[in-house]
This record gives structure tokens, C-alpha cells and sequence, in this order.
């Protein structure tokens, strides 16, 4: 079977097909959420792999790619850059305008927006410094395959983890994102001075996910919180 | 060849870094009006004249020296 | 035997060069039968440094006890290992890195915990969880808040990187570290079931040395030796280069060397530490009891200019030195090449037990490593036995300290930097990274989840300096019973401990005491609680110009819970009764000027260790039990600070304190020992600590956004947690 | 009067941002034989002449803009 949109993987789980998404999760050098994705890929039953940077992959091989967080390329030059130069992402791009799932967390965003494959940047936090903490995100666009378990306006809980979170892009841009809904998630109280509060953006075509907070790590009440599983049930 | 390629933040573009030590050495008595912090990238490159290291280097810089939406560069031979 | 004295300056000046003096020499020509030649007064310098030797705490830290079922590795490796029971091992220790961390804060600081983190892996585990422990001096001293930016950015910025994450701390101010800050980095690795240890004893004449990781520079040349003696302020001017440490390679180091321990590829395998090259091949072949031949000219340089002698020394990071079987070393280039870094092969284990140093074909040395390494001196510096009761305590101090108000004195803590929160420090740290913490740097107790089992492990640092101001054998007693109180009340069973020794000169007989002290004090509390001391760090020469620090005996404990599940929280909760617990030993404490700047008032009396270690085993079980939702070990400050920080959304209303709180000064002393345990079932939690015949007191009833302490404290807790949150920024 | 500030990595110390970027670099088919990576300073400050300047920036540098155990730096007017 070949499925060569987000829609697919989500009618045949409806419909009830006996079947395991299959989850490509990218590793960079220096990539360190990687086990993490994996973990959680698992946990909600999909099949999930490791995909090395350097090698290009088989597009129809995943229903879902992750790039995980982490500090690829030790965050040098700027964060994301160099990742985002690397030949996977030639196959990346290529999955992504086949209209499948891509989900950029943290690390992963920075290198999306650096590729290209999401608008703006993602540049030093306001107050200069690293920021680990809880915040409350409210969702604001669940017409995406990573956040269709959520509904509109819905408040959760998910933990930050960056050093480089502002997002920003020319007010044009900014402009055009927000009229064409393209904003995922923003934050309650903005820790990093991004633009419009945001936390997440989607492409145009709404497969493409970029998101700072780490969903990953608010799967289990012994967690702190367990509202980030939306993100990777539906896989 | 060695060739110095300055990179600096747009002035559209919150410069914190700039803004941060500009503050501070403000508060510490120094005057200063404007602050801004790029980078500097000092690459040795194999060329017989500037102008072959420039286009080599400007490849670089276009590559991934650089992120147009917030920077400018200027390459120059040191 | 006569040996000839070079009685010209080149010797002397050799001496200050390495570091040496006449009676290390002497012994040097003694085991050569000759004096020392070409690289060998260098190899010497660094070996028998105090750093890597340990040449005057051997003799005493043998008596740690350090054995039991779960004991894997306690001695002669580069940490501790214990088995966990289901297949599943872990390793752990702590290290300091003060002088460098005070000479540049921000690479001192992230070296220390790079250092540390191949300490762990190097033994096959891979790292899960760190933690530091700080001492910084007056707020106001010079440099001291750009050292407290530099450090703590320093740690933020590697282990971040490195991608695991920092689950708790302890930070504390004191004008003793004022030129002296104590950096102390905590790591824990863990081996999943299946997975072997990987050891540093060379073998296998034939077999091949390999350098991995970055290349050999300038850095830190004499790093080791420097370590060992105190600063002056000459140190300034002989500093050898920073060293700079790269989390981006460290993670690929580990990330490499695991998959070549992991695939069985490797005989040997240690870090470069201390003293680097020379220190980590002396060591391997030492111990393997095998000769090594090295050509160093085939070591990968930074720098083309070193010399043989700067090579052996140099201390660059994120360095790692293997032994493998010669038809393995292709699969081990392919794995470090995919991982973008190289592994070159420098030499090869020998017959006999010689090390043999080649520079372009030369033989430039070749020596007995058990001269250096098993034949370095061993000092009994002098020192005292403690003497018992209030003539060992330094520092009583007067007892007669006032409150006028509690609200304000509580305020003043809370807003203080002896009481405030850390939260400036440690929301810098990732503290999430992997996905299994599941109580963070905010919690008393760090904890993190064993991804097979699903057990917890928690993690409590000890030492409270103040407690060592006043005595070392109750500040020693207390750096193993407070986090093994910590553990418990959350339900963790201690298991096993690390420690970092932090001390002056052991040479002053007055801090030998202290150190011996602390040492048999420590061991004493571990084996009460069947939790050994499984690795450990000294640093001695902690002093400026002949003023000592604080002995600060830091330790790490680990403890394990069954599940990650319903741990008890560090705050109150609706519809909870709140009780005290208590095993009174004795009473100290006064305002925050007494116990931080001055002297502390504490009662005449000595800590009953087996007492309280069986108190605190008792609690493990009633943590564990009784459906405890909230537990709290009172510490500095005592009940009025601990309830505050207790109370978040839900405060409590204590409408009568037990009969030995009568005043608001009691309020703030600290009665060692003493917890808060709040629960649903007030009546099964009274049966199950009178079944275990323990004295505690009900304070009263949770309630909505307001403390009451009796006629004392009426309060809104929204003021309270907005002093406790918010005043490090205005402090520094 | 804007002054320009040069702070890079001192020959000996490593330059790890370099290290990795210069590695990139190859790896996409460019020919570096060395990458030194540091920070350019901007500042803006009011003075007659560059002599005048010099020493006001001078000033900073030692105060704030530069870490001495690990860097060097370069004043230039722009
Ligand atoms: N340097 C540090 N790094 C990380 N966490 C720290 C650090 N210092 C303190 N903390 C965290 O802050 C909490 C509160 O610190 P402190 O008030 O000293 O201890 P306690 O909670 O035992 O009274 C600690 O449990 C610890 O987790
Ligand atoms: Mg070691």
C-alpha cells in the first residue's frame, strides 16, 4: 500500500485497517531528542526508525517524518543552519511536497525554517538565555495532521526547553501567516519574545509543522503533564 | 588566502545581543549611541587574487554563511 | 645511596617548573636508580601531582566503606557501578572543577561537566542524568556575580548541548569561596539490561592503542600539577591555556564510543583526563600489568609546534584513548568516521610491563609505569583526632537571636539569596532532555525514569556548609543523612553515594582533621544505610593566600522507588491533614546573617547516627505505605521557610504547633531532624508512625491560598511565592 | 563615529564554532583549509576623530567586549 497524504494514514486507521504508521525520525549529528521520538512514536503504536543525515530515503517508505530537537551541529554558525544543508533534507523536501507529514520539534523547527520548508526564523531568546519551563500553549489551528486531536482554542501544557525560540520574519510575511492561519500554537505568557506569541506555524499546505515546545516530554502525568500525546496518537 | 566575511544583523531586525552590551556599557559609564553584534568568519581559501577568493567565498556566504531574512555580509581580504 | 645533586639553578628551576620538590625528586632517583631524563621529570610532575595521585587522601578514603550485593565497581575504575537487580546496572560520580571555573567560569564550568560525562560513558553507560553542586562567595565580592553568570552559563551551555539533562543542584553562598568557588559536577550513566561493562585495564600483547576524538592543542598544559597547589597571585600570570570544551563532540563521542562498546569492539577503553595522554596510557597499561609502545608523533595535532613533552601533557577535551584487537580496528574507524570523527592508531600493547615513548622512530623514554603510578607517593599527613562534643565545634555561636515579625523575617529569607529560589539557575538548564525526568531541579529530589523497567531513580546532593562552619563530624554526618532523607520521604530507597571532597591544604593539620573526619563520618552513615561510597573525587589546596574554604564534603546520593507513579509532591494539596515528624538530634540555627556570615548557634549535643539512619529507613516505609501525597525535609530556616515553600495554591492553617515550638524564633531554627507529611487518610498515616513508635505532631489542614501559622502568621501565599520566585533577578 | 571590533579566537585556544563549520564546509565541496569564527562589534560613539575613538572603544573592549584568556580583538573605523 502506498499513501501519499496525511489523510490517507488517517482514513485507514479510522476505517480501522489493521496497520502500523511508519515514522522516520531524522538524526543530524548532534541531534538529542531522537530516542525520545522514537519512544513516543512507539508508545501510540507506530513503526518508527532512525533516518541518518547523510543518506537520502525512500519517500514512500514513511508515513510521518520527525526532525527531532536537540543542538545539531552544536547549534554552530546558526541554529539549524547546517543541518539544514544536509542530504536528507533533499528527501525531506521532497516528502513534504508530496503533501505528507513532517513534524519539526524545537532544533527541528530551526532547521525547517532553514531550509525553507516554514517560513521566518527562529532567533536568540529575549533575554539572551536559555529557557527550561512549563508553558501554556493554546492551540490555534487543528486543520494539520499533528494537531487534529486537539481542538481549536484548546488550552495545554507542554515544557520549552531553547535557547533560540523568538520567532521572527518581516511583518509582511508575519501578516501573511496569520491570515492564512497558518499559526499552530502560541503561548499564554511569551518567554522569548516571538512574534504574535508564536509557539508553532504550519507551511501553506498545512503538512509541514514547526514547533518549539517539546510534546514528547508530556506524555504521562508523571511527566508534569500528559497533553502533549495529541501530537503522536493519531500516528 | 585568508578572507574576513562580516555578518550583521539587518537594522530591521531586534539585534539583542547589540542591545544587551549596549545597555550594559551604558550603565557602566561609557557612551555609546548604537551597538550591534555580527559575526566575523576568517576563511583560508586557496586562490591566486582576491577576486578569485571573493567568488569562492561569496558561493560560501550564499550557501550558508549567511541568512538573508536577518543578515548582511561583507567580504573583504585580510 | 648517593645521588648526585644538581645543586645549580636548573634544577631548581625544574622544580618550579613541574612543581616538584627535593623529596619527590630524591624519591624519583631512588626508584630510577638514577635521575630522571628527557620527558620523564614531566611524566613525574603530572602523575604525582595531588590531582592524579591522590597521594595524601589514599591512606584514609580505604577505609570508605564501599562494598555490598549491589557493588559492581567501586575502586580502580573511572566511576562506581552498581547492578540494579533487573538487569540493569548504573554508574555515578562527582568531580570538581573549581580553579578552573574560577579563572574562566564559563569554560571551567562546561569542561567540568564534559569531564565528568566521560567518566560515565567511558565505562559503558550511557549518561542520563547531572547535577552540580555550587558554592560562590559574597553576592558582593569582586567578580562574584559575573562568576555565578559565567558558571552557571557554562554548564548550561554543555550539557544542554550534550543533550542530558540536570535534575537538581545545590547552591550556596558563603565569604569562604570567595576566591576559591567550588564547581562540583554530578554525573549518572545507566547500562540497559544485556549491555557490559567496559573497563580501562590494557591486555593483549599485539593489541592497538587508538586516539579518538579531537585533536591534541595547547590546552591546559600542566593542568594537573596546577590543580594541586593553592592560588597566589602569581597564579595569573603561569596560566596555561583555557581549555575549551565542545558539546557537540562530546556528543558524538558518545554517541560513538557506546556503539563500539555496545558491538564488543573494544579491550580497553579511558578517558583523557587530568594530565591527559600520559595519565590515561600510564593508567591502562598499570593496570593491565602489560607494556605500551606510543609514537607520539602519531598523535593528530592542533598545533604542529608541540613538543613531545607538551603532548603528553596537554589537557584538550573531548579526548578518548582505546585498546583494541587489530582486525577490529577497521570496524571502529567506519563507526567513528560516520560519526565524523577520527580514530588513529598511536602504538600497540608490548610484552613486559615497559611503557616506550617513540617521537620520529626515537625511543625518547622508556619506563616502569608502576614507578608512576603504584609507586607514587603516599602521604599520613599529620592531624588530630576529633575531639568529641562542644570542644570540636568551632563556631557556636549565641543562641539569642530575635524575630520581631515573622512575616517580615520570612519575607527577608525569601527575598534573600540564602533563601530564595533557584530558579534563575536552573531554568538555563535542560532538565527534560530524554524524556524520563520525572521530578526536576524545582523538587528536593531529582528523578529520572529507567526507560525498561519503568523504576524511578532519584538523586538528592548533600553538604550544607554552614553545618561544617559549626562541626565536621555533624556536617559530614548531615551530607549523607539529609539526602538520604530527601530520597526516603519521596519514597526512594538510598542505594549507593559519590562525593567530592573539598578541602584546603592537607597540609595544615587543622584541615587534615577535618578530612579525616569527614571521611570515617561518612562512611559511618553510609554503611548505617547500606548505601556505599561508590566513586569519589578529592580537591585539595582549596585556598587564596592561606585562607581555606569551607571543608565542603559533597556528596551525591542514589535512590530507587518502584515506579515513576504518585511520587509525593514538594507542595501542599486540597483536603490534606499536614503532620510533623520528628527525631529531634540537635537544634541549630538563627537569623540568616548567623548562619551565612557569623557563627551559628546549635545545641551542645552530637548527631546519634544509627538513631537516625534506622528513623530514616522507617520513613522509606511510611513514604511508601501510607498514601503520602506531600513530604518535605525542613532544613535552614526551619518550619516557617519549609511550609512556605509547601505552599504554592494550597497553604495550610496550623492552629497548634507542637510543645517544643514556643516562640516565633522557633519558628526559624532548624531542628535536624524534622518533615512535613500531608495526606488524605489523617488517621491511617497516625497508626502507621505510631505503629513504628515515631514522634510526630498534626499541624493542621490544608486551605486555599493562605498559611496560618497559630496567632503567629496569617498570610496570602501569592505574596510569599512571589518573594520566593522572583528576587534573584533584583539580587544580581 | 562608527568603529568596527574584530574579536576573535586566540591562535592557540580552539575554536570549536570553527572547527565544525569549516568541516561543513568540505563536506558540501568547498575547499576551506581554515575557519576561525568570532564576533564583529558595532558601536556608535561620539568623538572627534578616530585617534579619540580608538581609545573610548579601546576602553570597552577591555572592560566588556572581549574575554582575554580566550580572544583578541581589532579596532577598525568604519
Ligand atoms: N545549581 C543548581 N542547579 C540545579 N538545581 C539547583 C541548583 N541549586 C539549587 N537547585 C534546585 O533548587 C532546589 C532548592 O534549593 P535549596 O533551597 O538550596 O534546597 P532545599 O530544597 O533542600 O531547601 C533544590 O532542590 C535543587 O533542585
Ligand atoms: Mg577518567
Amino acid at each position: 500500500m502506498k499513501w501519499s497524504s496525511y489523510d490517507a494514514v488517517w482514513t485507514r486507521k479510522t476505517k480501522g485497517y489493521l496497520f502500523m504508521s511508519r515514522v522516520g525520525v531524522v538524526r543530524f549529528l548532534g541531534t538529542n531528542c531522537d530516542r525520545d521520538i522514537i519512544q513516543a512514536a512507539r508508545e501510540f503504536g507506530a513503526k518508527a526508525e532512525f533516518l541518518w543525515f547523510q543518506d537520502q530515503f525512500n519517500i514512500d517508505d514513511y508515513d510521518a517524518v520527525v526532525l527531532p530537537g536537540g543542538f545539531s551541529y552544536g547549534d554552530y554558525l546558526r541554529t539549524g543552519a547546517l543541518s539544514a544543508r544536509t542530504p536528507v533534507m533533499k528527501s525531506v523536501r521532497e516528502f513534504s511536497q508530496k503533501g505528507k507529514p513532517v513534524l519539526g520539534i524545537c532544533n527541528g523547527f530551526q532547521i525547517l525554517c532553514e531550509s525553507g520548508l516554514l517560513p521566518g526564523v527562529l532567533m536568540r531568546n529575549q533575554n539572551m538565555k536559555f529557557i527550561d519551563q512549563w508553558e501554556e500553549l493554546e492551540i490555534v489551528d487543528n486543520k494539520n495532521p499533528w494537531t487534529q486531536r486537539y481542538s481549536v482554542g484548546q488550552k495545554i501544557k507542554l515544557p520549552i526547553a531553547h535557547g533560540e525560540g523568538r520567532f521572527f520574519a518581516e511583518n509582511d510575511t508575519v501578516k501573511k501567516i496569520k491570515d492564512n492561519q497558518q499559526i499552530l500554537a502560541t503561548y499564554t505568557n511569551n518567554p522569548n519574545g516571538s512574534a504574535y506569541d508564536i509557539a508553532g506555524i504550519t507551511n501553506d499546505k498545512k503538512n509541514v509543522v514547526g514547533l518549539m515546545p517539546h510534546p514528547e516530554r508530556a506524555l504521562y502525568d508523571w511527566m508534569g503533564s500528559s497533553l502533549g500525546k495529541g501530537f503522536f496518537s493519531w500516528l | 588566502m585568508k578572507i574576513g566575511v562580516k555578518v550583521l544583523p539587518r537594522k530591521e531586525v531586534l539585534d539583542t545581543q547589540g542591545r544587551t552590551v549596549q545597555s550594559s556599557l551604558s550603565e557602566n559609564g561609557f557612551s555609546v549611541s548604537n551597538c550591534t553584534i555580527g559575526k566575523y568568519i576568517v576563511l583560508d581559501v586557496n586562490a591566486k587574487n582576491f577576486e578569485e577568493a571573493k567568488t569562492q567565498v561569496t558561493k560560501m556566504a550564499e550557501f550558508v554563511l549567511y541568512n538573508p531574512l536577518i543578515e548582511n555580509y561583507e567580504v573583504e581580504q585580510l | 645511596m648517593a645521588i648526585k645533586i644538581e645543586s645549580d639553578e636548573t634544577l631548581l628551576q625544574k622544580f618550579k617548573k613541574y612543581r616538584i620538590n627535593q623529596k619527590e625528586y630524591d624519591m624519583m632517583c631512588g626508584l630510577l636508580k638514577r635521575e630522571p631524563q628527557g620527558v620523564e621529570l614531566a611524566l613525574f610532575s603530572a602523575l604525582w601531582s595531588e590531582h592524579c595521585s591522590y597521594k595524601s587522601s589514599k591512606v584514609h578514603l580505604r577505609k570508605f566503606f564501599n562494598k555490598n550485593h549491589r557493588v559492581l565497581v567501586s575502586e580502580g575504575e573511572n566511576s562506581g557501578v552498581i547492578d540494579l537487580g533487573e538487569g540493569e546496572k548504573i554508574s555515578f560520580k562527582m568531580e570538581s572543577h573549581n580553579h578552573p571555573s574560577f579563572i574562566e567560569p564559563y569554560q571551567g564550568a562546561a569542561t567540568g561537566v564534559g569531564g565528568i560525562l566521560r567518566d560515565i560513558f567511558t565505562m559503558g553507560a550511557r549518561p542520563v542524568m547531572t547535577a552540580n553542586y555550587l558554592c560562590f562567595g559574597d553576592k558582593e565580592a569582586p567578580r562574584m556575580k559575573s562568576l555565578v553568570e559565567g558558571v552557571v552559563g557554562g554548564i548550561s551551555g554543555y550539557g544542554n548541548c550534550v543533550g542530558v539533562p540536570a535534575v537538581t543542584g545545590f547552591t550556596e553562598f558563603h565569604p569562604s569561596y570567595n576566591k576559591n568557588i567550588l564547581v562540583n559536577a554530578f554525573a549518572l550513566g545507566v547500562l540497559y539490561p544485556g549491555e557490559e561493562l567496559a573497563l580501562s585495564k590494557a591486555h593483549g600483547v599485539g593489541n592497538l592503542v587508538v586516539y579518538v576524538g579531537a585533536k591534541t592543542g595547547r590546552d591546559g598544559i600542566h593542568g594537573a600539577s596546577m590543580a594541586s597547589e593553592s592560588f597566589d597571585d602569581k597564579s595569573a600570570q603561569n596560566r596555561p591555556t583555557v581549555q575549551i570544551g565542545d558539546p557537540f563532540f562530546e556528543k558524538l563521542l558518545i554517541e560513538s564510543c557506546l556503539e563500539v562498546i555496545r558491538e564488543d569492539l573494544v579491550v580497553a577503553i579511558q578517558d583523557m583526563g587530568a594530565a591527559g595522554l600520559t595519565s590515561s596510557s600510564f593508567e591502562m597499561s598499570s593496570k593491565g600489568q602489560v607494556g605500551l609502545k606510543m609514537e607520539l608523533d602519531k598523535v593528530p595535532l592542533r598545533d604542529s609546534t608541540l613538543t613531545p613533552e607538551d603532548i603528553l601533557l596537554s589537557e584538550s577535551q573531548e579526548r578518548m584513548l582505546l585498546v583494541c584487537e587489530p582486525k577490529k580496528l577497521k570496524r571502529i574507524q567506519e563507526i567513528f568516521h560516520r560519526w565524523g570523527l577520527d580514530a588513529t592508531t598511536i602504538g600497540e600493547v608490548l610484552p613486559g610491563k615497559n611503557i616506550q615513548l617513540f617521537w620520529q622512530n626515537e625511543k625518547i623514554c622508556e619506563i616502569d609505569p608502576d614507578l608512576l603510578v603504584e609507586n607514587a607517593p603516599k602521604y599520613e599527613r599529620p592531624y588530630n583526632l576529633r575531639e568529641a562534643g562542644s570542644k570540636g565545634r568551632k563556631n557556636r555561636g549565641s543562641s539569642n537571636f530575635e524575630v520581631f515579625d515573622v512575616k517580615e523575617t520570612l519575607e527577608e529569607i525569601l527575598s534573600s539569596e540564602y533563601g530564595t529560589s533557584r530558579n534563575w539557575i536552573f531554568s538555563q538548564y535542560d532538565q527534560r532532555v530524554g524524556s524520563q525526568t520525572a521530578m526536576d531541579c524545582s523538587s528536593s529530589i531529582g528523578v529520572t525514569r529507567l526507560e525498561h523497567s519503568k523504576r524511578g531513580l532519584g538523586l538528592s546532593l548533600g553538604c550544607r556548609p554552614y553545618l561544617m562552619r559549626l562541626d565536621s563530624q555533624i556536617g559530614a554526618a548531615d551530607s549523607v543523612l539529609y539526602p538520604a532523607l530527601n530520597l526516603a520521604i519521596k519514597g526512594f530507597e538510598p542505594l549507593a553515594l559519590t562525593d567530592c571532597l573539598n578541602f584546603a591544604s592537607p597540609e595544615n593539620p587543622e584541615i587534615m582533621t577535618e578530612f579525616v573526619t569527614s571521611v570515617e563520618t561518612i562512611s559511618e552513615v553510609c554503611k548505617e544505610l547500606n548505601a556505599p561510597v561508590i566513586s569519589g573525587n578529592v580537591s585539595f589546596y582549596n585556598e587564596t593566600l592561606g585562607s581555606p574554604i569551607t571543608s565542603t564534603p559533597a556528596t551525591g546520593m542514589v535512590g530507587m522507588r518502584a515506579s515513576v507513579e504518585n511520587i509525593p509532591s514538594d507542595y501542599f494539596g486540597e483536603k490534606q491533614t499536614v503532620y510533623l515528624v520528628c527525631n529531634h538530634q540537635l537544634e541549630t540555627g538563627g537569623k540568616i546573617e548567623e548562619m551565612f556570615k557569623n557563627k551559628i548557634h546549635a545545641q551542645d549535643k552530637d548527631i546519634n547516627i544509627k538513631d537516625t539512619a534506622s528513623w530514616i529507613l522507617d520513613l522509606l516505609d511510611i513514604a511508601n505505605d501510607s498514601n503520602v501525597k506531600m513530604s518535605k525535609t525542613l532544613g535552614k530556616f526551619g518550619l516557617a521557610y519549609a511550609l512556605s515553600r509547601a505552599s504554592t495554591e494550597f497553604g495550610v492553617v496550623c492552629d497548634k504547633l507542637p510543645n517544643f515550638i514556643k516562640t516565633k524564633e522557633d519558628l526559624f531554627r532548624e531542628r535536624m531532624y524534622e518533615v512535613l507529611f500531608a495526606v488524605e487518610n489523617g488517621p491511617k498515616l497516625e497508626d502507621a508512625l505510631r505503629s513504628k513508635n515515631l514522634q510526630f505532631a498534626k499541624l493542621g489542614v490544608t486551605a486555599k491560598d493562605k498559611l496560618i501559622i497559630e496567632s503567629y502568621l496569617n498570610t496570602q501565599l501569592a505574596n510569599l511565592n512571589e518573594k520566593y520566585k522572583n528576587s534573584w533577578e533584583n539580587l544580581f
